[in-house]
Parts: C-alpha cells; structure tokens; sequence
C-alpha cells in the first residue's frame, strides 16, 4: 500500500466506524467516570455521519487533503460534541500537511498526525500529557517517528503508530485531567484510562488493520 | 435504574420534540430555513438591535431554546441530548441574528460548546460579522475561584441571558451588552445538587447511581461528579451548606439587594422548592440581604433528574431594571412577576 | 422505592411549602386572617364580582392554589398532602371571597371534598351566601360515560377554572357564571397514565408500585388505579390510546376546533410532554379537527410521579374568548400566549 | 360503668388514639388497595386533633351532646379526609340522639350509634352493603339492639358491638366498593376488608376495652 485514494480513506473510515460501534459500550463506561457518558454514542454517529458524506461523492480523484475536510466538517455536523470537535479540528491539521503524491506512505502519515495534533493543541488550547486523546495521538506520532528513522515499511509504520496509540492511551491511566468535564473530578480522574484516548487508539488500530490487510 | 420514556426512540427524541415545539409555539418561534436545530423567533429580527444567541445540547429544557422571544434571545441552536450543536448551525443562527450590530453568543462553559462557538464565529468574522462571545461560568461546585473560567455554566445563564436581552432591547450597542453582561455574571453564582441520576435516551442507562439515602451535592446538569457524596439532609441543612458555599465564593453583606433562583432539576417536585425557598429567606436574612427578586421552579433541567440548584445575583439599580424589563417567550416570561 | 425529598420534616412539609410561597410571592398571594392553609389574592376583592373558590390537597403544585391570582380564582383553601381542608376552612374562604354575587365552588371530585364543600355551602348559606358548587368529573378513565358524575377531576380543572373566572370577571351573574362553566365541563374530557408511583411525606412509601417495564394507564392524580397496567408502549402508541378513549366519549368531528393540555405529573422530563404534543397534532389532523389553543408543561401533579395526562376541551366562540381573557397568578399566566 | 362524663369520652378518644397509632401501616396498606394510602396518617392526626382539643375544655359537667360536636369539628379540622369528615358527620348524627342521663348507658349507646349511622348515610349518600365503615357501623347496631333485647349489661353491651363491629367489617371484604377511590376499582376492590370498616372496628373495640376496663 503505498498509493492511498480517497476511496481508501473511506474505507478506512469503514473499519473505524465499526470499532467505535464494536466498542460503543465501553467508551460510555469510560466517559461515564468524569465525563457525561455520551462517547460511544456520538463516536457513532460522527464517523457514520463521514461515512455517508463521502460515500455520496467520487472520491476516486479527489485530493486525500480535499476528503479530510469533507469528513472534518461531516464529523462536527453529526457528531458536535467535544471529541468531535476536536477530531474535527485534527483532520483539518492532518489536511494541511499531508501533502502530496511525491512523498511515502509513512512519511504522509507522519506528516498527518503532526498536523493533527497541532491542530487539535490549537482548537482545544490542551497538550499532551492532560490525559486526553492527544496522548494517544502522540504515542503514534512518536512511534511514527522512531519507525519513518529505522526505514520501515508501510505496514511497520502503521503497526507502529497504532500500539504507540495504545501506549499513549494507557499512560492517561495514571494522569490527571485537566480538559473536558473529567476536570471537575480533579484527583479522582486518576485510576482509568481517558475515553477520549481509547478513541485515538482504535482509529490508529483501525487504520493499521486497512493497511495491513490490504 | 431502567430508561422509561414516553418517547418513539432514542434516534428521533430530540427532532420529534422539537417538531412538538414548533408546532406548539409555531406563531412565536420558528425553525430557520427549515432547519429543526436552528430555533429563531417567528418575526423578523428588529434593525439595528445586537442580537443575542445561544446554543447547547438537548434535554435541559426550558434551557436553552425556551428562552428565545420577546425580549430575551433571538435564536438558539440545538444540539442532541447533552451534546454541543455543530459549528455549522451555529453560524447559520449568527448570521441571521446579526442586523448589522454584531452578535453577542452567550453559552455555558462546556468544551464542545467552546470549540463550536469559536470556529462559528471564525466563519462570522470572515463573513464580516461582529462577534463578542461570554461564556457563563456561575457553578462554583466545579472550581475554585482562582480557576473561575474553568466553571460550568449552569442555571445562572437565565440571569445572564436575561440582562443581555434587556440590554439589547434597549438598543445597548454590542460592546456595552457584552460589559454589562460580564458585570451581572461577576454577581451571580450558582450551586446545585442531585438526588438521582437521569438517562440520554440513546445511553439507555444512567452514567451514574446515587445510593437511596445518598445525595450529590456540587453535581453537574449532566451528571458531572460533584464536590462529594454526602447522606441525605434535610431542606434547612441543603440551604445552609450550598448558600455557605455561594457566599464563600462571593460575600454577601447587609443591605446587599439580591435575585434567587430555585432550579428544579426536573423530577424534584415545586413543593419542594418552595420549602428550600424559605430556609433561603432565612439564610438571607440572617446576614440582613434582601431578596428583591425570585424565580422558583423548573428553569433548567436534566430530564427526569431530581435535585435543585440555587442562583444568587447580586443587584445594584441597572442590573435591577435589566431584570424587570419584560419577556416574554413561550417557556419564560416576567409578566406576570 | 425510598422515599428521598428535599424537606424537614413530613409534619411541617405543607406548612414549610406554604411559608415558601407567601414569602415568594406576597405580593400577589396572602394568608387570609393569617391563616396558611386559607390562600387569596392579595388585593381586596372587587365589589360585585363572582366569587369563584377552590380547594384540595396538597401535593399537585400548581394545582391548586397556584391558580389563585388576575383572571383566576379569588382564594383556596389548602389541605394536607392528598387530603382535603375542613370545612371551616373553605366556609372563611367562601365568606371572603363573597362581594354580595354569590360564590362558585369549583372543585374536583373526591369524597372528602365533596363533603366539605357541602357543610361549608350550608354553613354559608346559613350567612346568607349565595353559593353554587360544581364538581368537576373529567377523568373518562375513572368511570364509564352513563356514570359520568362519579369521575375523578384532573387537569380539566384547569379549562374549567379559566372558564369561570374570565366569566366572572367579565361580571356575568353566578347563574351565568355556573352555566357557562358547566357548558364548558360538558365539552372537557382527560385522561393519564402514570409511569411510576409518588409518596406522601407521612406515608413515607409509594400507595403502589409500577413494574420497570409497565405503565398504568388511566391512574389518578393520587394514584388511584387505572384501567389496566400495560407494557410501555411508544409515545405515539400511548397518545393514541388515550386520545382514542378520550374521543370515545366525546366524539370529536372535522372542523372542530380545540384546546389541548399535555399535562406533566411531575416527574416526566418537558421533552417527552412535546413528543406527545407532536403525536396528539397528528391524531387531532387525522379527524380534522384543528388546535386553537394548547398549553404543554406541569399543570397538575403529583409530586414526583412520572407520567402525563391528556385533557381536550372543545372550544366554541364564547369558550374560545374566556379561554383567552388575561390570567395572571404567580403560577400561571397567559399573557405570553 | 353507667354514669358517663365527658371525662370519660376523652378517655375513650384516647384510647381509640392509640388504637389507630398502633394500627396506622395496617391502615396505609388496606387504604392502599383502592384508595390513596393515608387513612392511618388521616386517623392518627383527627383523632389526636380531638384530644387536643377536649383536653383544653372543663368536660366534668359539659353535656355529652355537646362534647361530640366539639370533637366532631375538631375531626373534621384536624383530618379533613373522606373519612374524617364521615367521623364528623357521625359524631354530629350521633350527638343529636345520644339524649339525656335519664337512660341507660346501652339505650344512649344504641341510639348515639343509630344516630352516627344515618348521619353519615345522608352526609355521604351512601348506605350499609357498600364495603365502607358504615358495615361496621351497622354490625355494631345490630348486635347492640340484640343485646339490649336481651337486657345485657353495659360492658356486654360494648363488647357485643365490638365484635358485631368486627363482623361487619370482616363481611367488607367480600363486597364491591362503590364509594370512595376504591370504587375504581369495581369488582377488583373485592377480596381485601375495607379500611374505613376497620376503622369501624377498632373504635368500638377501643370503647368496650375502656368500659370494661373501667
Ligand atoms: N481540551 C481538550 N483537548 C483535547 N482533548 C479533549 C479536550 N477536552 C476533552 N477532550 C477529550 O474529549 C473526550 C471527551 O469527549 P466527549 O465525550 O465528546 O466530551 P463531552 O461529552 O463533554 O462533549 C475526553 O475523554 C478527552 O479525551
Ligand atoms: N360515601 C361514603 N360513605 C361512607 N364511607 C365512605 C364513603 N366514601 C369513603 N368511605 C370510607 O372512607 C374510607 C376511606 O377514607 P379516606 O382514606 O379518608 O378517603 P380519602 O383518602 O379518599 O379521602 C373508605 O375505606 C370507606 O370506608
Ligand atoms: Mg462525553
Ligand atoms: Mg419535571
Ligand atoms: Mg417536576
Ligand atoms: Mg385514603
């Protein structure tokens, strides 16, 4: 896979939808703990809400740049909610720099969760290490990194990247929230993993699943 | 806990109940373009006046979207129950509020909220619209002081939206709505508590138990963890504890002229509000304030929740007049006050 | 079900509520001779005018003495939770409310009401005062239609105090008075269906309980049984079970103009009321029959008892122009309608 | 027992107090059936409303007409429920018969009960048969105008209505309610004793234990 289409993306979108709805149950647990509990439920909708914007185009020659702002603005129309938005706001990061045909796979993606992740910093005025989404989007980043370093292949980087999203995510586990309504429980916010970090993850596992396999 | 509504589903609760209210309140509100989530009042906005707009999630009403009409809002946009409304909508909604002297978005503190309202109003700015953005943050169960931004806005943006309105009513430009707006919000606290949980339709399930003869005090409109869980207390002690609180945070003195509102969640009968009406009363006489205004009953609710909060302003003579300046929409009016 | 309210004590829960409104809203409401349990507006009655007098148990804010006040009834006399007030109550209430017209006691139909209200008619009359009571029978759940003067009074009572108060204070004669009011209540059906039971303070437990999944249909407002206890059904499904058994008895035909209440029994969240409301426009199209008026909130509850009740008063012109004569009370207003 | 004072009905009153007290959650269960629950609350508060009342009163030489119109106001001040202002109409119907000293404690019992019987019948438009304390109130008569019949003695004379009482309350349970909140319930208010009948019973236990006693 070193030729991705917009078709791709939607695909991709395809397997992120059905790990949110796979994992509906348990991102309402998670954001149940300081949250409202309303995670799997607008995961749901948002990436459906991506899924029928773009299936209604022809994507086949679209820019990758021109799909993610389509679903950036899809995500924030059907699903509104923080982590929408925020995800909103990364894809349009993501858009800005991934750049174009003449660069590698990996080097793209990289390129893609950097923007994401200072798109998101911006937006939402947080950082890594406040036990949200961003930990596990710089877990990926980091692996991203340290796999595009050593040479390796597509398929390693995007292994890479997704249980470098798992690490991230399970480092909130012992952080303190600071964003979001988990704030409000201060100390108590330590002890579970960030609902919003699982989300990371399993879109970084989604997207190594489509790669892998295809 | 098991979810019981009288509703069709979970997926067309929010549209059905706001095809209800158009259909109810369809000479007084109106959906804009057609757009159900866009809710504007029925006649056409009055030149040259700021408009005055809000937004927030399903499932609190009368907030948001019973305040808009005469006299108070000019347009709200609505989100699914607890959950922020799309950027998109909200700039349709400042669009057409604006006639030409800007528009002041006036929200609670809630991050999704936040982050729509500001790309809205980048999208307003590039379209030339003037924007002023407040969000209230009157909960002072949520943060201490020193973190006073960090708050949650709760049943104190009736006050605020109320000043607001009756500023903007009177023809304030945008600049002296927002100030005299952010000089009410400097006088108003707010402190609830929960007595049971309640469910979004689509969860199915509550986000949280309260234990039978246990009570949340400091609890959020959506269920958000409070200060602690304490046992039950009787009407005299709840008073006491969340007015030290209040006035902890924004000392009350003699002679002090003041504005209370008791909030009904939502499942907390009005008898009951009543009798923490009157131990407020006391409260406040005791420290020699007078209570000049009341609103008891249910202002901003979460669904079936039971519980109350309680909203202090402070008064002086034009936040007095701004109070009193008649509204009127189809869920809140003073007319009869 | 625990019982978990906000309150002191269950001795002092209806006086405490009582003290809350008079301090709330002393301005519009007192204390008759200082009596809590006697409640009249504040002002002095108008010479000439119909008095027009209520009186019931505690725990259905803002039924009944909410509906005191401009345009609504002079005074009502307060009894405990579910319990009518004595009839030396309702005879000081009847004499003050008496401006050499006569007195319509206007109530629904409980047995220890029915009571009271008939020594207290005696007892006046023995003064010399006027009096006509009417009953109010719109609960079609309660009893079959050959045995309509049986029938409970629910939310009816809302049109039918409307009725006559904008009739007396348009100075119509107590016989007018009562004649219109029985037209009107001749022309009101209701009925409800509880979701979950409510407890008296003193009780301290539910009367009953309602199964996780069911539903009562057709209980009463102090939790009377129903016709039968159901599996929750759809809100569409429920509206038109009960819009069925409510056109059943008063058949309703195209052209027929009508006023709608959706009533809220206290701990059914607004939302759900106006997915009703949207359900009960469709059926009413469907017979084409057409909506003049609705009013959808908490009209008449139960304290915390989820559930809603449905009551349609066909309108003709005199109907429609009462309706719509200005009422204004601390509880209930139509000023912004 | 043949000379009767106010003092005495005072006595009885309490003790007929504590009869509802320790009965009031049985009370609450059979009201619960059919109607709203608080006949044990309603009895508790009327009954304690009488003995305040008469406790402020010279009763030592109050003729006994006119003690049972002070307690039946005060019933119907201090418990204005159904059957509270049934007790009133009672005590009034029966005060106008209760005559003077001049008869024996079982004709003034027989006819002050006689007289609350069709107090109540023309206060609330009802009638023995109908699953309500009348049938209590009827199983007492009866078994009074026997006894008297049989020339028994005072204290025969209370316990023969104590437990005509409580046949006619216990034969309430067979019947159909058609008055009250039970009657919604129709041919489902049968099988269960009617609350105001045990009521019924428990007043005309307490005064045979307090004539017997005394
Ligand atoms: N300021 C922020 N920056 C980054 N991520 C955030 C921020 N605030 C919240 N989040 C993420 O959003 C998640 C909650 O999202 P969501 O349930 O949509 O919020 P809400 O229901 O409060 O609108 C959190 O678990 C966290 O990962
Ligand atoms: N019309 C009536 N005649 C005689 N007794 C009645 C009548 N209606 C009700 N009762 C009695 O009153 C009892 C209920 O009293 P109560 O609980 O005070 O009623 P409520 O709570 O409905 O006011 C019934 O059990 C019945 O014995
Ligand atoms: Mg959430
Ligand atoms: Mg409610
Ligand atoms: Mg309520
Ligand atoms: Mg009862």
């Amino acid at each position: 896979m070193n030729r991705m289409t917009g078709n791709d993306i939607l695909e991709i979108f395809k397997f992120i939808e059905v790990e949110m709805r796979e994992n509906s149950s348990h991102l309402i647990h998670l954001d149940s703990f300081g949250g409202d509990g309303d995670l799997g439920i607008s995961m749901c909708q948002g990436f459906r809400g991506i899924i029928e914007e773009l299936s209604n185009l022809d994507l086949s020659d679209m820019e990758l740049k021109d799909v993610f702002l389509k679903a950036a603005m899809a995500i924030n129309e059907y699903s509104p909610s923080s982590l929408g938005t925020i995800l909103c706001a990364g894809m349009i990061g993501g858009a800005k720099m991934i750049g174009t045909e003449s660069e590698s796979f990996s080097v793209r993606y990289r390129n893609f969760v950097a923007g994401a992740l200072d798109g998101i910093m911006q937006r939402a005025g947080s950082k890594r290490g406040e036990k949200t989404i961003l930990d596990a989007i710089g877990g990926a980043l980091d692996a991203l990194e340290k796999s595009i370093a050593s040479g390796d292949s597509p398929e390693d980087a995007v292994q890479a990247a997704s249980s470098g999203a798992r690490d991230g995510m399970e480092a909130t586990k012992d952080m303190i929230a600071v964003h979001g309504r988990a704030a409000y429980r201060k100390e108590n916010s330590r002890g579970y993993v960030d609902g919003g970090a699982t989300v990371g993850m399993l879109i970084f596992k989604a997207v190594s699943e489509y790669v892998v396999g295809n | 806990m098991v979810m019981k509504k009288i509703m069709n589903s979970a997926d067309s609760f929010c549209d059905e109940m706001l095809e209800g209210i158009y259909l109810a309140h369809g000479d007084k509100v109106k959906a804009l373009d057609g757009d159900l989530r866009v809710l504007v009042r029925a006649g056409s906005p009055r030149a040259g006046k700021v408009g005055i707009v809000t937004a927030g999630g399903s499932g609190h009403l009368p907030v948001f979207l019973g305040y808009v009409g005469e006299g108070m809002l000019d347009a709200c946009a609505v989100g699914n129950v607890f959950a922020s409304p799309s950027a998109s909508k909200m700039q349709k909604m400042i669009e057409h509020a604006d006639q030409g002297s800007g528009v002041l978005c006036l929200y609670g503190n809630y991050g999704g909220d936040n982050m729509n309202f500001d790309m809205a109003c980048e999208f307003a700015d590039i379209q030339g619209i003037k924007t002023a953005q407040i969000r209230v943050c009157d909960d002072v169960a949520s943060a201490p002081l020193e973190n006073a931004e960090k708050r949650r806005g709760v049943a104190g943006m009736i006050y605020a939206w109320k000043i607001a309105a009756a500023a903007a009513d009177k023809m304030m430009s945008l600049d002296e709505v927002t100030a005299v707006t952010r000089r009410a919000l400097g006088n108003i606290r707010s402190m609830g508590i929960a007595l049971s949980p309640c469910i979004v339709p689509q969860a199915g399930k509550p986000t949280f138990e309260i234990a039978a003869d246990e009570m949340e005090i400091g609890m959020g409109i959506h269920g958000e963890v409070g200060i602690e869980v304490s046992k039950m207390k009787s009407a005299d002690e709840i008073v006491t504890l969340m007015m030290d609180k209040i006035v902890g945070d924004m000392p009350l003195s003699e002679g002090d002229r003041i504005a209370v509102l008791v909030n009904g969640l939502g499942g907390t009968p009005m008898e009951e509000l009543y009798i923490c009406y009157k131990a407020i009363t006391e409260y406040v006489e005791d420290i020699g304030a007078v209570i000049d205004s009341r609103y008891v009953g249910e202002y901003a609710t979460s669904m079936e929740m039971a519980g109350m909060s309680i909203t202090v302003m402070k008064l002086d003579d034009e936040l007095s007049e701004l109070l009193d300046h008649p509204a009127s929409t189809p869920f809140f009016t003073n007319l009869n006050m």
